[in-house]
């Protein structure tokens, strides 16, 4: 009894202790000064950066990230998202730093919770001090977050979040280089209304699958006014972000016979609904289909829907043939870390999110987050993702402009082309661009067509 | 120093500290050396919160034996009721005409607004109304937002009514069976009825102080501080008075043996119906005061895993006694938060984001094999009934030392004798709790 | 003045019947012996008296009101109060509460100092006084089957069912035990005592119950059971200690 | 919904009856001295059946009410429920189109098989230990994520069979490990509130699965490709083939179709099933476990060691949920949440089947899966069928435990 009490007790405390190891590394970081830089920035196997900042000995500026690292958020983009936002860090520190100053990245976990998202910028603007904030990922986490900035004054670009009211509230703060969710809409329905009428395919209905998420239901809702608008009809089914089994609806959208389904659940729900549509007889190679974006994830897409072949795919950003000289470097640093051929749209844009920031520090001279803000609304940065801009701003408001106020700090024209898988096994980089027409490689392969 | 001494100097030791935190927060300049940034006010504030539902849930499972896993849930159902108020309520001087009006006293009207479709802009009944039919000096005003959180205790204690009717005459793993359940339907529903909740976008909430109070913003982290502060103390109080009364006393009967209890005379579905309500009803007012404070609530916080950490408090601090189980909140609560800090990145490369959760359940497991009461129980027990025990002792050795050595060697055997006549044909007993 | 009638009761488990027809009744302070051989169904009989089970047809009265529907704890404020086979104290509560339990239960406004002075008379008739702020977990089997004797003379029933209550108590408590009894039924209360002690039982009970798988085969006084062919045949014959 | 209101007023009847007839039924039965056990639910559904014209003769006659009687009622209330859709919905594709409502049946029997041999598993550990496993769905996940990685990462073209034992000795190991440290000392005593303790503990080891797996794995879904693709095939060959056959699917009669994963998990998943049949039934360790699940005691003293027949369905169990795991791999995409939402499913078939019921387990998976599939399959609003697929189940367990918590085949509580 007493000898199992003691062994309870070695147990227990050598567990705790364990845990308080654990807690102590990461305590390092927060605590030393420039040394999270140095950490993060010896990920790169070649470099021996610790010595670059010691050499520059000033105090660093500090630039926070956001990016969801753990469930319930979507931890597959959150991790390329830091993997990029790391490169964007480590490439400044290594041309000197800001103003001759180290920069240390913070990069915090939203977790795709709003809440935590409120949390964690908080935690970056009055704890960490950091003059801007760069990364961002779910359109939730975006909207709760433009609240805190806009009570510290910070400023946050975002990189990957689409929802239009981020921007259509008009906070002084916040700008963005992500689409907008309409933009995207519009450019599927006009590809849609393109196959139709240059290509004359029969499209009379179109069944939309959604999540029922803030992404999923406003971009359906979008998408189906807007094919309204070209005389299409669309019958729209929403499901859960977790589901699994999809055999219910796949009978149900069987049963419309439409002439096209468009995915817009995200994840695994449309790895999912895609290949059990194919096992029915109704996936991308009977019925023309347009599958998610995360579908050029291509060796998730292929382990996950080995009958996808011809699946139309959305791509933001530019075909990597059209790349500039700064993605073309992105990519390569990103390939050599990752292993993957291409970078995804939203971890060049996380990239280009806290190069944005630095530049914006640079041309203004200062730390002053307002200082900043006033830089970044007259910046012209030559980006991975082309020459950004942010032309509607306090100077040529969207009254002035005559605009929607969603171009409210919004990165006018971040490109949008449609793919298509062509050969089973492809990988997302060799996929032909098939709209729109100055872009295209190559004709899309139109299923099903008597 | 007597034991009861030694809790009351404690405890109001802790509580003097705890009120004079906000002192050093950097809003006020801090104490001297001591300057707390405001996320560390914000940490503490969700301390707070994660205090009060691990001692309420602790009061539930760890007093009265009944485990549920809808907690999270309850405390979503105070969080929206209060949000949802505020988002659909309005009082006015006039009718609308657009939007549902009901008649109030005097001549105020109760307008309930109209649900509007997702992803549109359209202005709502009451903006339309203001511009159409709602005459000239219409007072429009919002409902005060004690009174939604009112409204959310009081939807927290109906459903806790409904939930604990239903499967409290059951055995408690239907409890337990039925609640992981409940919360999946609820995380469903108001994921799915998105014109209503908003969805997974989240409801926003008006701020806990709309317009500030006593000279704070309504941003400032000091006001919603004391807020939880005095929520969490009042929690606290209502318990232990509840636990030191005949309630507590009928729901440690219930857990220890429900059978027994119902034997003796204790109506076992009322209390644990009862204890049931009353902690469903704590976790409301947290969530809604939470909810309140963030500015948004999501269906994300009804996940299995943000159960699992308030479980996990309450059993790690210790399950038995609601104090512990606060302060196991309060302490796992920052320990996590440094746990999660940035990422790690060394020669092995281990991010902390996931590992800290698998060291977490190895802890939990661990401590529920061998450290049943939890780490920080004995430490209490040790000061409590140190000296009572010892007292006994010294009783029983004085007063017939002899039979008591009998008895001891006795007490053995009784075990076997009573399972050797136990009678197979009460099929009651093989799988009794 | 007690009076508990039991009619036709039935009780089946499954496919299993394990009682058949059993109806009896207790007029006053009766001091009953229930006896049967393992699986006779004494348990399932007292649990349905106590209301913890429902039996499958058939009723139970006490002082006119039907008992069979209500609830356990209904059972026990109407006035009929049981011990278990395997005891069952609140292990981990003090001695004191265990027997305050009781008590409260049946007042719906009480205060628990109103009934500490009488908690300690009991535990000191019980010689267990010493231990009341002792944890029930902390005493002896024995010990804890006073406890449960305890409790009982706190709810104040008219019936007491004792199952077990000689099984496997050292001597010296099983006097305890016995004077209990005598007492407690002296002031006024029926006992139905089920239990393997034959002698005991025979010595102090003077009415005794047969039950032989589900069937009351015998009832009356226990020098006239003991001479029964059938009890013998079914019961003491093979089983006796 | 062309004529809601018709739907809508016949719930309404059947809810009011079913209430008073639950209400009323046991104080009439017990005035008249009469067995009451049965009398709630059987009032209940009597009530809802026919309303006033089952319930008067019902009260006035007061006969037993045998399960037969109870099984006709619900026949009946399933029925008006059906014809009051039909008539609310004409249009629906539930009621005008019969290919669509065999598809649906089709996949609610197929996929309710699965969910059956999943919720074997939690009930044969329940029947032996009296305990309700929280980390079942951890054990489906790991399940699936071996048989994954043993045929697409480890040893890459090796045969689906050797991939699924392989999960099933991964996860029988670590039930088996986790059964021996945290829930033997249960039975020695020396764990206070076994019951409790096993709820919290089990969730523990779920909790620590899901993360563990998912630090070890990464958040990128994975999926194993299909096990046995069929042939391609048409029988007769021309344009009206009664069977045509496709890798990933076969169609019957034009109308029916099940996808090929789906059909070849069923088809595993009845096999286990004969397999497990023939363990219980046939061998003696299975009558020993049978034993231990009917009485313990006596079990104990016949000479079987009811702690390491504990360990063996603890392990069984968690095998059990391995393997409908490993046979859903290759339909479903897998993650280390995918878990939880099987395991809410699980534990709505044990209580609907009875708890520690294995043919109630069994045909619990089958109406679930039966009713979520009607729910997909029926509900008008296409925006709402699929989003609710978690609450379909819950209706069930709520009725369940409203009317008879002992569920389908349960023991007296």
């Amino acid at each position: 009894m007493n000898r199992s009490r003691t062994l309870t007790w070695i147990v227990v405390s050598l567990s705790i202790l364990a845990l308080m190891l654990a807690a102590c590394a990461p305590q390092a970081e927060t605590v030393g000064e420039a040394e999270p830089a140095a950490e993060e920035a010896a990920a790169a196997p070649t470099e021996a950066p610790a010595e670059e900042s010691e050499d520059m000995s000033m105090e660093p500026i500090k630039i926070g990230a956001l990016a969801p690292l753990s469930a319930p958020g979507a931890v597959v983009g959150g991790e390329a998202m830091r993997e990029a936002m790391l490169i964007a860090a480590e490439e400044l520190n290594n041309r000197g730093g800001i103003m001759g100053r180290p920069v240390e990245l913070i990069i915090v976990d939203t977790e795709g919770l709003p809440e935590r998202g409120t949390a964690v910028v908080e935690r970056l603007i009055n704890q960490d001090g950091v003059v801007g904030i760069g990364g961002g990922y779910h359109s939730s986490v975006g909207v709760a977050a433009k609240e805190v900035a806009r009570d510290n004054g910070v400023p946050i670009v975002f990189a990957e979040t689409w929802n239009d009211t981020i921007t259509s509230v008009q906070y002084d703060e916040i700008f963005r280089i992500a689409p907008l969710s309409s933009e995207v809409s519009a450019v599927d329905v006009k590809f849609i209304q393109w196959l139709r009428d240059e290509n004359g395919m029969k499209l009379e209905k179109v069944v939309i699958l959604t999540e029922n998420t803030d992404y999923g239901i406003p971009a359906a809702e979008n998408t189906t006014a807007l094919l309204d608008g070209a005389g299409i009809a669309s019958v729209t089914f929403s499901v859960d972000i977790g589901t699994q089994d999809f055999a219910g609806i796949i009978e149900r959208v069987k049963a419309e016979s439409p002439d096209m389904i468009v995915t817009l659940a995200t994840g695994e729900a449309s790895y999912n609904f895609t290949q059990q549509a194919a096992d029915a007889g109704i996936g991308p190679q009977n019925v023309p289909t347009m599958c998610n974006q995360v579908s050029l994830v291509s060796d998730a897409f292929w382990t996950n829907v080995p009958d996808g072949n011809h699946c139309f795919v959305r791509r933001i950003g530019l075909p990597q043939q059209l790349y500039n000289d700064v993605a073309q470097a992105l990519v390569a640093e990103y390939s050599a870390r990752t292993g993957k051929d291409d970078i995804e749209s939203y971890a060049m844009a996380s990239y280009d999110s806290i190069m944005l920031i630095a530049q914006a520090i640079e041309d203004s001279g200062s730390t002053d987050p307002s200082d900043i803000i006033d830089a970044l609304e007259n910046i012209n940065h030559m980006g991975a993702l082309g020459p950004i801009t942010f032309p509607i701003n306090r100077s040529n408001t969207p009254d002035q402009a005559g605009v929607d106020p969603k171009w409210w700090h919004q990165f006018p024209d971040p490109a949008i082309t449609i793919v298509q898988y062509q050969v089973e096994g492809q990988d997302a980089t060799e996929t032909t661009v098939v709209y729109p027409e100055i872009y295209q490689t190559g004709a899309p392969i139109i299923v099903g067509q008597e | 120093m007597n034991p009861t001494a030694i809790y009351r100097v404690s405890g109001t030791v802790a509580l003097i500290i705890l009120f004079l935190i906000p002192l050093a927060s950097s809003e006020l300049g801090g104490l001297g050396p001591l300057v707390l940034s405001s996320y560390f006010m914000h940490l503490a504030i969700t301390a707070f919160f994660y205090a009060i539902l691990a001692s309420s849930w602790s009061l539930l499972a760890g007093y009265a034996g009944q485990f549920s896993f809808g907690h999270m849930a309850f405390m979503a159902i105070g969080g929206y009721t209060s949000g949802l108020i505020g988002k659909f309520i309005r009082f006015t001087t006039a009718p609308s005409e657009l939007c549902t009006d009901l008649p109030l006293f005097g001549n105020w009207w109760l307008v309930i607004l109209n649900i509007r479709r997702v992803g549109t802009i359209d202005e709502s009944c009451l903006d339309m109304a203001k511009a159409e039919t709602l005459p000239a000096g219409t007072l429009i005003v919002f409902p005060p937002v004690w009174a939604s959180i009112a409204m959310g205790l009081v939807m927290g204690a109906i459903f806790g009514l409904l939930v604990g009717w239903l499967v409290l005459r059951l055995r408690s793993t239907y409890l337990a069976l039925f609640t992981i359940g409940f919360s999946e339907i609820l995380r469903a529903a108001i994921s799915a009825e998105i014109p209503i909740t908003e969805g997974q976008s989240g409801l926003e909430l008006v701020p806990l102080f709309p317009g500030g109070i006593a000279g704070f913003t309504s941003t400032s982290k000091i006001p919603p501080y004391y807020a939880m502060l005095l929520l969490f103390i009042f929690a606290m109080a209502l318990m232990t008075w509840l636990a030191g009364s005949r309630f507590g006393l009928f729901i440690r009967a219930i857990r220890e043996d429900e059978e027994a209890a119902a034997a003796l005379g204790v109506n076992i579905v009322r209390y644990k119906v009862l204890v049931f309500v009353i902690t469903s009803t704590l976790a409301a007012a947290a969530g809604a005061l939470q909810g309140h404070y963030i500015g948004i609530i999501t269906p994300n916080t009804l996940i299995i895993l943000q159960m699992s950490l308030v479980i996990a408090m309450a059993v790690i601090g210790g399950l038995e006694n609601i104090y512990t189980a606060s302060v196991g909140a309060i302490i796992i609560t920052f320990v996590l938060e440094l746990l999660r800090t940035s990422v790690s990145i060394g020669p092995i490369h281990i991010d902390m984001t996931l590992w800290r959760l698998v060291f977490f359940g190895i802890l939990l497991m661990l401590t529920l094999r061998f450290q049943r009461n939890g780490l920080l129980f004995p430490i209490l027990e040790k000061i409590s009934r140190g000296g009572v025990a010892a007292e006994t002792v010294s009783i029983r050795a004085q007063s017939d030392e002899e039979l008591d050595e009998e008895l001891e060697e006795l007490s053995e055997e009784d075990g076997e004798l009573s399972e050797e006549v136990s009678e197979p044909a009460s099929g009651t007993d093989t799988n009794a709790s | 003045m007690l009076h508990l009638t039991s009619n036709n009761i039935y009780k089946n488990f499954g496919g299993l019947e394990v009682l058949k027809d059993v109806s009896f009744s207790v007029e006053g302070p009766e001091l009953i012996g229930l006896i049967g051989p393992n699986g006779a169904g004494k348990t399932t009989l007292t649990n349905i008296l106590d209301g913890a089970l429902k039996p499958s047809s058939g009723t139970v009265y006490m002082n006119g009101e039907r008992i069979d529907t209500r609830p356990p704890y209904g059972v026990a404020r109407a006035g009929l109060g049981r011990t278990f086979q395997v005891t069952r104290a609140f292990r981990r509560m003090t001695v004191l509460e265990n027997l305050l339990i009781p008590a409260m239960a049946m007042r719906a406004t009480a205060r628990q100092r109103d009934f500490e002075d009488k908690a300690n008379e009991v535990l000191e008739f019980l010689t267990i006084g010493h231990l009341r702020n002792e944890y029930a977990r902390a005493l002896s089997g024995g010990q804890q089957k006073l406890l449960e004797l305890g409790r009982l003379l706190m709810l104040d029933p008219q019936m007491i069912i004792l199952d077990e209550p000689f099984a496997g108590v050292h001597p010296r408590l099983m006097e305890v035990i016995y004077r209990y009894i005598t007492e407690t039924n002296a002031q006024g209360k029926a006992f139905i005592i089920i239990s393997h002690d034959m002698d005991t039982i025979f010595t102090l009970s003077r009415r005794l119950l047969v039950l032989n798988y589900g069937d009351l085969i015998a009832d009356g006084d226990p020098e006239i059971v003991r001479e029964d062919p059938m009890v013998k045949a079914a019961y003491l014959g093979e089983d006796e200690e | 919904m062309e004529n809601a209101a018709i739907f809508g007023w016949a719930l309404l009847w059947i809810l009011f009856w079913g209430a008073l007839g639950g209400v009323v039924t046991p104080r009439i039965y017990a005035r008249k001295d009469l067995e009451i056990s049965q009398a709630s639910f059987g009032g209940a559904v009597i009530g809802a059946a026919l309303g006033p014209l089952s319930l008067v003769p019902l009260w006035i006659a007061t006969p037993k009410i045998t399960s037969r009687l109870i099984g006709i009622a619900i026949a009946i209330v399933v029925g008006i429920f059906i014809v009051a859709f039909a008539l609310a919905d004409p249009d629906n594709l539930c009621v005008a189109n019969g290919g669509f409502v065999i598809s649906q049946l089709a996949n609610g029997i197929v996929i309710g098989v699965i969910y059956g041999l999943m919720a074997l598993g939690l009930t044969l550990i329940f029947s032996i230990l009296g305990v309700v496993s929280f980390a079942h769905g951890e054990f489906y996940m790991i399940g699936g994520m071996v048989t994954y990685f043993m045929t697409a990462e480890w040893i890459p073209g090796v045969s689906p069979i050797v991939a699924i034992l392989a999960s099933c000795v991964v996860t029988f190991a670590i039930g088996y490990v986790f059964e021996r440290i945290f829930l033997r000392p249960m039975g020695s005593g020396e764990i206070e509130r076994p019951t409790e303790y096993a709820i919290l503990v089990t969730f523990g080891l779920a909790f620590f699965l899901q993360y563990f797996t998912q630090a070890l794995t990464s958040a990128v879904p994975v999926k194993a490709q299909r096990f046995f693709p069929f042939p391609s095939l048409e029988l007769p060959g021309d344009s009206g083939a009664f069977l045509r056959m496709t890798p990933g699917n076969v169609t019957i009669f034009d109308a029916i179709s099940v996808p090929n994963p789906r059909f070849t998990a069923a088809v595993l998943a009845l096999l286990m099933l004969a397999a497990l049949l023939w363990f219980l039934y046939r061998t003696w360790v299975g009558k020993a476990l049978r034993a231990v699940s009917q009485d313990r005691q006596a079990a104990a003293v016949t000479g079987i060691n009811p702690d390491s027949m504990n360990t063996l369905a603890f392990s069984m169990g968690a095998m059990l949920a391995g393997l409908s795991g490993a046979s859903l791999v290759q339909v479903f995409s897998w993650l280390p949440q995918v878990g939880i939402p099987a395991a809410a499913r699980s534990f709505v078939i044990i209580v609907l089947g009875g708890m520690g019921s294995l043919p109630g387990a069994f045909l619990g998976g089958l109406i679930v899966g039966l009713v979520e599939a009607a729910g997909t399959g029926c509900i008008p609003d296409a925006t709402r069928a699929a989003a609710y697929i978690p609450a379909y189940g819950m209706v069930i367990l709520t009725l369940v435990l409203l009317l008879k918590p002992t569920g389908l085949f349960g023991r007296e509580l």
